[in-house]
């Protein structure tokens, strides 16, 4: 397959993990709205704010990392879901993924958040290391079970390569890890609740304590990068769990429909719990979480599983 | 063989001998006490090459060259208690010689007194 | 040919007359004192040459006329003549050091000297038991009267005790020689066989053996010693201490072919319990001479052990033992006394003054690690023998008692030269600069305890001139040392390119010439940094040298003896560097601990080793090797106490941090993998030679849980540099969790960790050095907003903090791909799972560096900064390139590695182009790296054409809830950046270890505090120990 | 030469900053702010329309004005339907709210806040406090007629107005919006020396740059 | 509590004395026996908090009256010890020492009334006016109203009624004579 070509793909592919993933925030906004009893904001909402933070005609930029840290923080979006193969068996949404295995997007991850870390350091304000303190706190404490997780999905495929993965859960619904291998399921969902940083694991962003937290100084343009990535960074982690736990996904279609479930979850957990307090976040990850994920392992690796 | 009632006297003074080092405080009678314990090593030396019946190892009017063999008792030890005798005075000498010194710094012959240099 | 008992005629004739030379004038006596005393020098030199070299046989003097056993007759054989040549050499150093006091003093001290010369001479020399007596006494008599050299009340009452415990063991003494002579019918040692001591006649051996033994001052019965050591003055102590001890310890010698083994296990015994326990008393002792004394007696225990214990095995060993342990002890702590007695500081706190005077604190120096057995003096090798003795003849309880001892005694002594090179000696009155008499002993020592290490060395080596090149190094660069610093840092340069040149074809295996990059290219590079130095630095660049020479010298090692050497060279340059930090008395200290207790359980495990059949490398002649379960267990700690594991790390931090900001480089990028390196010999032995036992699973554990506990104490860090070593402990404990694997894909992944962070960590504690070269400070919160000051440091700190953490697209995550899939490939699952946390927590420490340092709020003092100088850029950038290399084309490293794995385990990764694949997944860093570029491309090109007018605003224009910053200091967040994590987490950041460690010293210390409340100063009490001492040996040797 | 010049120019350009100490005026950028112009009609009518349907309030309560604010987010008047959302910061926030009576010491914090506001910005001033000084026309500490501080777009009179006149002032301002007619940001450069004037004659203790930004 | 009075009233003499209701007594004292019957208060009586401290102009007399309320938090009893000083010389004791949040107390104070409090830490640091440079606005020969309209720019249009006036039409019809605020030691 010739390169453009590829890079035709990935452009396509990113293009429609962005807008589902935007159009998936608005939902999530209309549906707490709907929880609230009021009536929320139009679906499209993320788009408007985008372009509304786009059309600012001034800026402020606290220098050269301040201005790369979003930058960096879509790239790392970009760059994760550019590795994930989305959709199973389709050459559009394979993306880059012959790149490197699940390690490699598990710690791409973490491109875009140092980056982010880094700039938004950059802008002088107090609250934004606080922030990123306790967000690299948590990030610290919630990759404990995920990592179990995937050993354990690791373990149970003897593989790292997402695809093959896929390729072992197909057939029968039955075939999920969520299934063959529920308390794996049950570390990395819980984690994917630090993930996604809804309540209870929001006080990373605390609105009010410490004003949204690292971006604080983010302003204008930086600021709409920020929320481009939060929509495709949103879809990238939902496609990866997807592709993990969930089965993976044959066409467009179940890929929407899966993910949208996934996403489901962390906003009905989200809209019903009170929040923690960061050492309360980080102790109980490092609790049930993380015992579900050892658990998983032992199931898995001393007791041969079910696969 | 040996003169059992001369080592016995050795021994008991070699220990109330160091009896007395070890429990008189004054540091004359430290070093009378170890004149009684050296006087009782000689003692046991001279009693260990002692034989019953026996005259003294020098060779003068009552003993002659010839029968020397026969007659005297073994002169090793007594020839070593001599020297041991000079020895043993000179140690004495030395020591007292330290206490006219210690006496004169500090104006104590107690033992205990001398005791700043410890651990 | 002169007859040896002329020494004791002249002597004592001389020493008659000299009373009437003095008359004459004062010139007159001391003319024919020293050269009486010199030509007792000259002569037994002469004979130890014609007895050592010519193979003369043993000359015996019959006096008067008759032949033993009618007669005296006196003996002068190899071993005779070695003791009385050195004796008599220390007599007349001692007595030149003494010139002063006696052209002042009265005569009676001359003649007294010469007698006690005399005495040691006949005392060595005799064969005639009673003659022995007499020379004893004579020699004790004089001594006694010398104590008051210097006279007032301590060295008198001192003299006292000497005097009652010396005359009560004589007393025994003469009662021992009568009961010989009654049992064995003669008083000449040559006439008298073992058999004829049996029964009761027992007894007359075991008085004369324990008076001389007492004469020894065994532990408890030897306080007066320490009395007379600490209050005499330092020329007669050193005679005491040496001459007196070489002498009756040679008499002991020569009865103990008569002593039954039950007796020689007792006295054996005794020594190591003295040694060990007065080294335990030392760690509390402060005053000086006091201390040296405590020294002298352990050294004599030891001494005494090393004469039982060796007795049975290969001749040559055995004196090379003895003779090593003799030969340090006579030379240092003559030395040490005398050093001592110049300073005149009774407390070893204030021997600060020391450096005054640099020629004497070198000198200083080197008998300390003479007496602590470095190499290359002869204590060093005379240790290692012996351990290897005890090894073989398992005694391991000796053993430890040995090394425990030893550790002592390191520690003491260690803390003493700390407290001579660091603490503070402003207040005190500068030392007076000593006379010539005084100074030439002591240089005369130092000289002859290094010539006699080199010959130890040569004798050893023959011609393997690259072992000593460290020492080589050393002296090349003290002659040149007036040169200024960049002088002599370029030709330094010069002289590891030249080594590397030299080495190259040497290394012969992949993995050497692996290695041989990490250390020599990666000290060159390193190395550049130090070209800023100002100032003269003034020996810093000898023991840089050492230091990178012993590396070298580690790869290409062909025996354990050289491995081991090498490894202690290094020890000692690194404590030196260590040492010349501005606060590192406590930290280099603790280094030397750490690392000397690491390298007795390697010398411990090399002694278990069998020998070695081949003569190529060890790290390649090692696979051969079929080293015992104990080995392993031993050196895995060694070598894991070098590494920094979590349990011994406490001196990994405090030596990064103390250490001069331009070597924690070389400490943690380099020295760090020797441990690594020593793992991996150990690795290879395992390969192909597995114990029953599976230690490297639990080494593999200490490695994560490393892993997990350094990543855990960085992030609570306030020292930038602190950080980064708690860092290195983390990284460390990655490479040894990987080596622990053994399988191909653990070890390529635990080299390239540990390639990767040579490069990173140097490349981050220069960034380090060039900023506290700049702020003068290295806490982090009194930094902040660097980065438009120092924004070349700044992209070397980004850099190498990506590539710390294994975020792609740098080399740091292919060292994560390969570890975690060689975890999972070989099963460790939980271990993997901890190793995700630890890279989870590494990223908190590594943004609180970037941030605290670079990032948020610069301050007042900072605004006019410069960016480091160019010495310290240049090797930052030097590394960027090479991590960027390996980052782009990650095969550049991962086929040698494979090919280095690939020789012990069959391969389990493919190369496929620029894909690496392994059993469970791939990747590829090449396109990686490009889509990398892509995807940061475009959001970059898309804000750049949205982002509008921009402008460009300072550091307080920030949104400070509508109100203004007060100052960039209450604006920056540092200083506790992660109180969250500690409050949830941080009992797990606890310093339970340094804990555990302090109250091991706290115990050591309380010990040794207690069992000297035994010396209680009373001259009564020192005599009733030695009654009980005889009662209690007694008993002993009755029982058995 | 030219160089020279250009550095002339540039440093008139530069504000004084005399309020601030030596030492802190390296720490503040001292650029005079400039007008930034629309962009051509089209593109800036579907640009306006975007921001009339995103208008993101600083959520400063400046009065007790702010209290008619917290209603406005409730289900019952729910504005998050016209999608306006609270900021908490006044670097994202494009909607300035003053809820009421401005003491002199708020008024401080207002100019600092707006600002720092990234245009184009928009202030509805809230209560006839901001208007004439309401009831608190003669006390010695409040302004009266917020105009003179920072441009206004909307004002909603009443003392308090109700949430329903807070919607239609809302409502007000984005007809102004995207007809083009709110360019307070630029208004305020404009006549940036007055409105500075203004400002510095009230605030006694001006210990901050004269443009936050 | 009416022991209490009788034993300061036998210190020193009481002007005024006045309970409120139970829990809340008033006494006035001199000025420079103040500090003394507070210190007394505080250490032996158990009136350990001092609430507020507050001042009110009387300008007909000249004098400012400062009122210390403390609390005894074992009785759950108030007292307001008030004083008189001069309005020429507004300046009296700082009481810091006692309770050192009265600092902040009196920096209000001497910023709204302009009485010094010697030796109180920074009290002449403004407090919530932050660089007011006329005479201190709760003085009631302050001229508020005068201020305003000098200093703040009025808006053309604007209808005024007297709140006095207004009111007294609107609420206090019946009552035409509205009552006088009088001191208690009158």
């Amino acid at each position: 397959m010739s390169i453009w070509l590829k890079v035709l793909y990935a452009a396509i592919s990113v293009s429609v993990a962005t807008v589902y993933g935007l159009t998936l925030g608005g939902i999530v906004r209309k549906i707490y709205a709907r929880v609230h009893g009021r009536f929320g904001p139009p679906v499209w909402q993320p788009f408007l704010d985008i372009i509304q933070t786009h059309s600012r005609r001034v800026a402020v930029s606290h220098g050269n990392m301040f201005l790369l840290g979003p930058v960096f923080r879509l790239a790392g979006g970009l760059g994760t879901y550019l590795f994930i193969p989305v959709i199973f068996g389709s050459a559009l949404f394979s993306n880059f993924s012959m790149a490197g295995d699940l390690l490699l997007v598990m710690y791409f991850v973490f491109f875009g958040q140092l980056g982010m870390a880094l700039g938004a350091g950059q802008g002088g304000h107090p609250y934004s290391p606080l922030g990123i303190a306790r967000g690299l706190a948590q990030m610290s404490t919630f990759e404990v079970p995920f990592s179990l997780a995937v050993i354990s999905v690791a373990i149970q495929y003897n593989s790292l390569n997402i695809t093959s993965i896929v390729a072992a859960q197909q057939g029968s619904f039955l075939n999920w890890t969520l299934f063959t291998n529920p308390l794996a399921v049950v570390a990395a969902m819980i984690s994917l609740l630090g993930m996604n940083m809804h309540s209870p694991f929001s006080i990373v962003l605390a609105p009010q304590e410490i004003p949204i937290g690292p971006p604080i100084e983010m302003n204008s343009s930086f600021l709409g990068i920020l929320q481009t990535n939060r929509g495709l960074f949103a879809a990238a982690k939902l496609v990866l769990f997807m592709n993990l736990f969930f089965g993976g996904a044959t066409n467009l279609l179940e890929m929407v429909a899966k993910t949208f479930f996934i996403y489901m979850f962390s906003v009905f957990v989200g809209a019903a719990y009170p929040r923690f307090r960061p050492e309360q976040s980080f102790r109980f990850f490092l609790k049930w979480p993380t015992i579900a994920g050892i658990l998983s392992i032992i199931f898995i690796a001393y007791f041969g599983g079910t696969s | 063989m040996i003169s059992l009632y001369t080592l016995i006297l050795g021994i008991a003074l070699l220990l109330i001998g160091i009896y007395a080092m070890l429990t008189r405080k004054n540091l004359m009678k430290i070093v009378i006490g170890f004149s009684i314990a050296d006087t009782g090593t000689h003692i046991i030396i001279v009693s260990l090459g002692y034989l019953r019946g026996k005259t003294a190892p020098v060779i003068d009017a009552a003993v002659s060259v010839s029968n020397a063999v026969r007659e005297v008792v073994d002169p090793v030890p007594s020839a070593l208690v001599l020297t041991a005798i000079v020895i043993g005075l000179a140690v004495t000498a030395v020591m007292l010689s330290f206490i006219v010194e210690m006496y004169k710094k500090n104006k104590s012959l107690s033992i205990d007194d001398y005791q700043e240099l410890k651990w | 040919m002169v007859s040896p008992i002329y020494i004791l005629i002249l002597s004592l004739s001389v020493g008659f007359l000299l009373s009437i030379f003095d008359r004459a004038g004062r010139k007159f006596s001391l003319t024919a004192f020293y050269s009486v005393l010199t030509f007792n020098v000259a002569l037994m030199g002469d004979w130890l040459y014609r007895l050592a070299v010519l193979h003369v046989p043993t000359f015996v003097i019959n006096t008067a006329g008759f032949n033993a056993p009618v007669s005296i007759n006196l003996e002068l054989g190899v071993a005779e003549a070695l003791v009385l040549f050195l004796a008599n050499l220390t007599g007349l150093m001692a007595a030149v050091y003494l010139f002063d006091k006696f052209r002042e003093g009265k005569v009676s001290s001359l003649i007294l000297y010469l007698l006690l010369v005399m005495g040691v001479n006949g005392l060595v020399m005799t064969q005639d038991i009673f003659n022995m007596f007499v020379f004893l006494e004579i020699l004790s008599i004089s001594t006694f009267a010398l104590t008051t050299l210097k006279k007032n009340l301590k060295t008198l009452s001192a003299g006292f005790k000497y005097m009652i415990a010396g005359g009560v063991a004589s007393t025994f003494f003469l009662l021992g020689v009568v009961f010989v002579y009654y049992f064995a019918g003669t008083l000449n040692l040559g006439f008298m066989t073992a058999d004829q001591f049996s029964g009761i006649g027992l007894i007359a051996l075991f008085l004369l053996s324990v008076s001389l033994f007492i004469e020894l001052k065994p532990f408890p019965a030897n306080g007066w010693a320490l009395d007379v050591y600490q209050s005499v003055d330092s020329g007669i102590v050193s005679v005491i201490a040496v001459v007196n001890s070489a002498a009756i310890g040679f008499a002991f010698y020569k009865i103990m072919p008569l002593l039954p083994s039950s007796f020689l296990t007792a006295f054996g015994m005794a020594g190591i319990v003295t040694f060990f326990f007065s080294n335990m008393m030392g760690l509390k002792q402060e005053n000086a001479k006091r201390l040296l004394g405590y020294s002298s007696i352990g050294q004599m225990g030891l001494l005494l052990a090393s004469l039982v214990f060796t007795i049975g095995i290969e001749p040559a060993v055995r004196y090379l033992i003895i003779g090593g342990l003799f030969l340090n002890h006579l030379l240092s702590k003559a030395g040490l006394f005398w050093i001592a007695g110049i300073v005149k500081e009774e407390k070893i706190r204030n021997w600060g003054v020391l450096r005054n005077n640099k020629p004497l604190l070198v000198l200083f120096g080197l008998f300390i690690f003479a007496l602590s057995g470095l190499p290359p003096f002869a204590g060093f090798w005379a240790k290692w023998e012996f351990v290897k003795v005890l090894v073989d003849s398992k005694m391991f309880f000796v053993l430890g008692t040995v090394l425990v001892g030893s550790l002592f005694e390191l520690i003491f002594l260690f803390r003493w030269f700390t407290m001579a090179v660091k603490e503070n000696a402003d207040e005190l009155e500068p030392m007076a600069s000593p006379g010539f008499s005084r100074i030439f002993p002591v240089s005369f020592f130092g000289i002859l305890a290094a010539v006699v290490s080199f010959g130890a060395m040569r004798c050893f080596y023959g011609s393997n001139w690259l072992q000593v090149l460290p020492v080589i190094a050393v002296l090349f660069i003290t002659l040149i040392d007036s040169l200024p610093s960049k002088v002599k840092g370029f030709i330094s340069l010069a002289a590891v390119a030249g080594y590397g040149y030299y080495l190259y074809p040497l290394l012969t295996g992949n993995i050497q010439l692996f290695f041989g990059v990490i250390f020599i290219a990666g000290s060159a590079v390193n190395l550049i940094s130090t070209l800023n130095r100002k100032n003269q630095s003034k020996g810093f660049y000898g023991f840089l040298l050492m230091m990178i020479f012993s590396f070298g010298n580690l790869l290409i090692a062909s025996t354990y003896l050289e491995f081991f050497l090498s490894w202690e060279f290094m020890t000692l340059s690194s404590f030196l560097l260590i040492l010349r930090g501005q606060n590192a008395q406590r930290a280099s200290l603790m280094y030397m601990i750490f690392s000397t207790a690491g390298a007795y359980l390697i010398m411990v495990g090399f002694s278990f080793a069998p020998a070695l059949s081949s003569t190529a490398a060890l790290i390649l002649s090692i696979q051969d090797v079929n080293l015992p379960l104990i080995s392993f267990i031993v050196l895995a700690i060694g070598f894991m106490i070098k590494s920094g594991s979590v349990g011994v790390h406490i001196w990994l931090p405090e030596a990064h941090a103390e250490a001069e900001s331009d070597v924690s480089p070389f400490i943690s990028a380099i020295l760090l993998k020797a441990g690594v390196f020593g793992l991996l010999l150990l690795g290879i032995a395992y390969v192909s030679n597995a114990p029953s036992f599976d230690v490297f699973y639990w080494v593999g554990w200490i490695g994560v849980i490393t892993a997990i506990a350094g990543a855990f104490m960085a992030s609570f860090q306030e020292d930038a540099k602190k950080l980064l070593a708690y860092s290195s402990m983390s990284q460390v404990g990655y490479i040894v969790a990987a080596l622990a694997m053994i399988t191909h894909l653990g070890w390529v992944s635990a080299l390239y960790l540990a390639f990767n962070h040579m490069m990173f960590k140097s490349a981050l504690f220069i960034a380090v050095a060039g900023i506290y070269y700049r702020t003068r400070t290295r806490k982090m919160y009194e930094m902040g907003g660097l980065i438009s000051r120092m924004p070349w440091t700044y992209m070397t700190v980004l850099m190498s903090i990506i590539a710390v953490s294994g975020v792609p697209p740098l080399s740091g995550f292919g060292a994560k791909w390969l570890i975690y899939t060689a975890f999972i490939t070989k099963g460790w699952y939980l271990q993997a799972g901890v190793l995700f946390f630890a890279s989870g927590v590494s990223f908190l420490y590594l943004y609180r560096l970037i941030h605290t340092i670079f990032l948020g709020q610069l301050k007042y003092e900072h605004q006019e900064i410069k960016e480091a100088p160019a010495w310290f850029i240049i090797p930052q950038y030097i590394f960027l390139a090479g991590i960027m290399a390996i980052s782009m084309f990650p095969n550049l490293i991962i086929k040698p590695l494979n090919a280095i794995a690939m020789h012990y385990f069959d391969s389990s990764i493919q190369i496929d182009g620029l894909t690496v694949m392994s059993e469970l997944g791939y990747w590829n860093g090449n396109l990686v790296m490009y889509v990398t570029m892509a995807v940061f491309a475009i959001p970059f090109i898309m804000l750049l054409l949205l982002k509008g007018k921009t402008q460009k605003v300072k550091q307080f224009n920030i949104v400070y809830a509508a109100e203004r910053p007060e100052s960039p200091q209450t604006t920056h967040v540092a200083h506790n950046m992660y109180a969250h994590l500690r409050k949830s987490l941080g009992s797990l950041s606890l310093p339970r270890v340094q804990e555990f460690w302090n109250s091991v010293a706290e115990w050591s210390h309380t010990l040794g505090a207690f069992f000297r409340r035994v010396y209680t100063g009373n001259g009564q009490t020192y005599l009733l120990h030695i009654i009980l001492y005889i009662v209690v040996m007694y008993a002993v040797m009755g029982g058995q | 030469m030219n160089k020279k010049h250009n550095d002339e120019i540039e440093n008139q350009m530069k504000l004084a900053n005399e309020s601030l100490p030596e030492r802190e005026r390296a720490l503040f950028a001292d650029e005079r702010p400039s007008t930034v112009e629309a962009f051509n009609k089209y593109y800036e009518g579907f640009l306006n329309w975007a921001r009339s349907r995103s208008l993101w309030m600083l959520a400063f309560g400046t009065g007790c004005g702010a209290t008619e604010l917290r209603p406005l987010m409730t289900s019952r008047y729910d504005m998050s339907r016209y999608g306006i959302a609270p900021r908490p910061t006044p670097r994202q926030a494009s909607v300035f709210v003053i809820g009421g009576y401005a003491s002199i010491k708020t008024i401080k914090r207002i100019v600092r806040s707006y600002e720092q506001m990234q245009g184009p910005k928009y202030v509805i001033a809230l209560g006839s406090c901001t208007i004439n000084g309401g009831m608190y026309f003669d006390s010695y500490n409040t302004i009266n007629r917020l105009d003179y501080y920072i441009p206004v777009d909307v004002y909603i009179a009443g003392c308090m107005p109700r949430p329903e006149a807070l919607i239609a002032g809302f409502n007000r301002l984005k007809e102004k919006i995207r007809a083009g007619e709110c360019e307070g940001m630029n208004l305020y450069v404009e006549k940036f020396d007055w409105y500075k004037e203004n400002q510095k004659q009230i605030i006694k203790d001006w210990n901050m740059p004269d443009y936050n930004w | 509590m009416e022991q209490l009075i009788k034993k300061i009233n036998g210190m020193i003499r009481l002007r005024a004395y006045k309970k409120q209701r139970e829990s809340l007594h008033f006494f006035t004292v001199e000025e420079a026996q103040l500090e003394m019957i507070l210190s007394h208060l505080k250490n032996y009586e158990g009136f350990t908090h001092l609430a507020f401290l507050q001042a009110v102009d009387f300008i007909e007399d000249g004098k400012f009256q400062l009122t210390y309320m403390l609390y005894n938090y074992e009785t759950k009893m108030n007292i307001g010890v008030l004083t008189l000083i001069d309005r020429e010389e507004a300046e009296t004791a700082s009481i810091h020492k006692l309770w050192a949040h009265a600092w902040q107390y009196q920096r209000e104070i001497h910023e709204m009334y302009g009485i010094d409090f010697p030796g109180s830490p920074r009290v002449k640091e403004s407090f919530v006016l932050e660089g007011w440079e006329e005479m201190p606005p709760m003085r009631r020969d302050f001229d508020t109203k005068e201020y305003s309209e000098r200093t703040f720019y009025q808006r053309p249009g604007r209808s005024t009624n007297d709140p006095a006036e207004y009111m007294k039409e609107k609420l206090y019809r019946n009552y035409p004579q509205s009552p006088a605020i009088r001191r208690d030691d009158e």
